[in-house]
């Protein structure tokens, strides 16, 4: 009796505590399939318009010449331009820093920290005696935008390598994905699994499959073009939670989680949006 | 004294510029026609004659805008002799959004993107041959495009 | 001097397609500053002038209800290979912007 | 009859002199319910779950105790601390439930 109860204890465990980051992308996707039996979960990549005709319609008119165009332009100014010590954003990345967007974010070993891609970014500027850009709109998001584009029709690969913290990190944001919060109480996996392509007032919800696939997003209600983090406090705003800060340690967690989830997809950033 | 002079030397440039361009293009801005807050008064102010409705035009908006702060809008026609086209948002604040001068080297078919501050009839009158026609469709906004 | 314009244009058949989009603000003078409480005072472009090897080939007019970075897009007839496309704005302010492009 | 409505407005007016001696907050009640829904407040933080209300309704209290009304400053307070109180109740459901909901 005992050693069944052990085994019990140890089964609940394994596939509960234990269960690896692969096995989770696997479920999730499985999730989806079984949610939308006649969708192809590559579509997800493109969030409401997966599953909204009408929306669908004016989006692709939208991206016929899109306003983040004026973002990518602005990025690869910025990005080619020098720094006053000579040295530019290329000597800072692997291949210059073309086409890596979908390495991002990934966890640095000596650091011990989730580097996502504007961090990334920020980090080459203090490197280089820059001051740091604001994180959520304007010159880092353009730079961002630009980097994504490069890497337009590659697959999403972050790597989560074998090291407790990095998989410590992976949980933290995984909580942080499946907790509800704020006064309204909804968890992200309330509104963009549970609820995907569903309407909540005048909102269809996006998936939580390829939701960080296609950042920055020029967002016709922001009016510009914003990164990842931004949304994320606007997410955590919209359900009454208090919003943390953008490149706080719990969102590059929950970006680092989010991204891992969306491994394998095509990269389609940046992205215009409702 | 000198800045005067400066500026009437500015405009009698100006004046002699706008002299050079061809007759059709002389039209200035209907500024009071941009500036009315009624789709009547813009009618007045801008259209000098009977509008008739057309099954000649195609006016493409959405049934249902995604966000009112950006609607996009195309109106093309089959019409011939086109000189302008204009697309009004009846409910906006001010409802002329634009107008298009076109010239006979142009094609009758252009788009642009709108806001509109609530569900209304989007209309678009064409000049052509000296007449006017019109078409117009209802679009229903669920979130508003004025002041954001 | 305003952004510049981004010009996408095109030669099919005998007909030229072109796609504008011109980064400015179109502030309608409704929108409340939600630091200072104050109106945003009316900034935005009143007319777009479109020239094809120097000669208009059409004029826009605006007025606020058009969106923030404004798209636009028109065709015209007689355009060939290396023909020049220009496109300049001015807006309430006096402000102005060119963009030009020559078809491929 | 006559008797019994002056006892009747006696005890009507006492018990409003009873209350206003109750209710009537001070600077030292405002700052007891700071500090106790500061604390159920950081206690929510350090759990990651603190609501978008509490600093809103906390402002507001500062607003209310700067303009002399204690009485509304202390309801306002009070009521941050509830926020608090239940994003703390969150915390503690969700930690036992959430990996209930992640796809196996």
């Amino acid at each position: 009796m005992k050693r069944f109860l052990i085994a019990c204890f140890l089964f609940v465990v394994m596939t509960n505590v234990y269960a690896t980051p692969e096995q989770d992308r696997l479920a999730l996707r499985e999730f989806f399939t079984q949610r939308f039996p006649d969708l192809d979960l590559n579509e997800m990549i493109n969030g409401l318009y997966a599953f909204d005709e009408g929306a669908r319609e004016q989006w692709l008119e939208m991206e016929d010449f899109p306003p983040y165009e004026i973002a990518i332009e602005e990025g690869e100014e910025a990005f080619d331009t020098p720094f006053a010590n000579g040295k530019a954003y290329a000597d800072c990345f692997e291949n210059g820093g073309i086409g890596i967007k979908q390495n991002y974010p990934r966890f640095d070993v000596d650091s011990g920290e989730i580097i996502t891609l504007e961090w990334a970014i920020n980090q080459c500027r203090t490197d280089n005696g820059e001051e740091p850009l604001p994180w959520r709109t304007g010159e880092l998001a353009a730079i961002s935008a630009y980097m994504a584009y490069t890497s337009r029709g590659n697959r999403m690969s972050v790597v989560i390598p074998d090291d407790p913290r990095a998989l410590e990190a992976y949980e933290s944001g995984k909580e942080y994905y499946y907790t509800r919060r704020g006064q309204l109480e909804f968890a992200c996996e309330n509104c963009h699994m549970q609820s995907a392509g569903n309407l909540l007032r005048a909102d269809r919800l996006s998936g939580m499959l390829g939701q960080a696939t296609h950042w920055p997003v020029y967002r016709s209600k922001w009016g510009e073009t914003g990164t990842l983090h931004k949304r994320f406090m606007e997410c955590n705003s919209q359900v009454r939670a208090k919003p943390y800060e953008a490149q706080s340690q719990i969102y590059r967690e929950l970006e680092f989680f989010l991204s891992y989830m969306s491994n394998d997809m095509e990269m389609n950033g940046p992205a215009s949006r409702r | 004294m000198r800045l005067q002079r400066r500026t009437l030397i500015r405009s009698l440039l100006t004046a002699a510029a706008v002299l050079a361009v061809p007759r059709w293009l002389f039209a200035a801005r209907p500024d009071a026609a941009f500036d009315a807050d009624n789709s009547e008064s813009v009618v007045k102010d801008l259209f000098d004659g009977p509008i008739v409705e057309s099954d000649q035009i195609t006016l493409k908006v959405p049934d249902i805008a995604e966000n009112g702060a950006v609607v996009p809008v195309s109106v093309k026609t089959a019409l011939t002799d086109v000189e302008s086209i204009s697309v009004l948002v009846e409910n906006n604040p001010t409802p002329l959004v634009a107008l298009f001068e076109l010239s006979p080297q142009s094609v009758p078919d252009i788009s642009v993107r709108m806001k509109m501050g609530e569900s209304s009839v989007v209309r678009t009158v064409v000049k052509a041959g000296g007449k006017y026609y019109s078409t117009s469709k209802e679009v229903k906004v669920t979130i508003g495009g004025c002041g954001g | 001097m305003g952004k510049p314009i981004k010009i996408k244009a095109k030669i099919k058949g005998d007909v030229a397609e072109v796609k504008a989009l011109m980064p400015h603000p179109m502030e309608s003078g409704a929108r409340v500053n939600a630091d200072t409480g104050e109106k945003v005072p009316k900034h935005y472009i009143q007319e777009v002038v479109c020239k094809h090897n120097g000669t208009v080939v059409n004029t826009a007019f605006w007025g606020t209800g058009v969106s923030k970075d404004p798209y636009m897009a028109f065709k015209f007839k007689g355009a060939k290979s290396g023909d020049k496309l220009e496109i300049s704005w001015r807006d309430n302010t006096g402000d102005t912007s060119v963009g030009e492009t020559t078809f491929k | 009859m006559k008797l019994n409505l002056s006892v009747l407005v006696f005890a009507l007016l006492a018990a409003l002199m009873l209350n206003t001696t109750v209710m009537a907050a001070d600077d030292a009640e405002y700052k007891a319910a700071l500090v106790k829904a500061r604390e159920t407040l950081s206690d929510a933080e350090g759990k990651v779950q603190l609501w978008s209300t509490s600093e809103i309704l906390l402002n507001d209290a500062e607003e209310a105790a700067t303009a002399g009304d204690f009485e509304l400053a202390v309801k306002l307070a009070t009521e941050a601390g509830i926020h608090g109180e239940l994003a703390v109740a969150t915390a503690e459901r969700e930690k036992k439930t959430w990996q209930k909901h992640v796809p196996k």
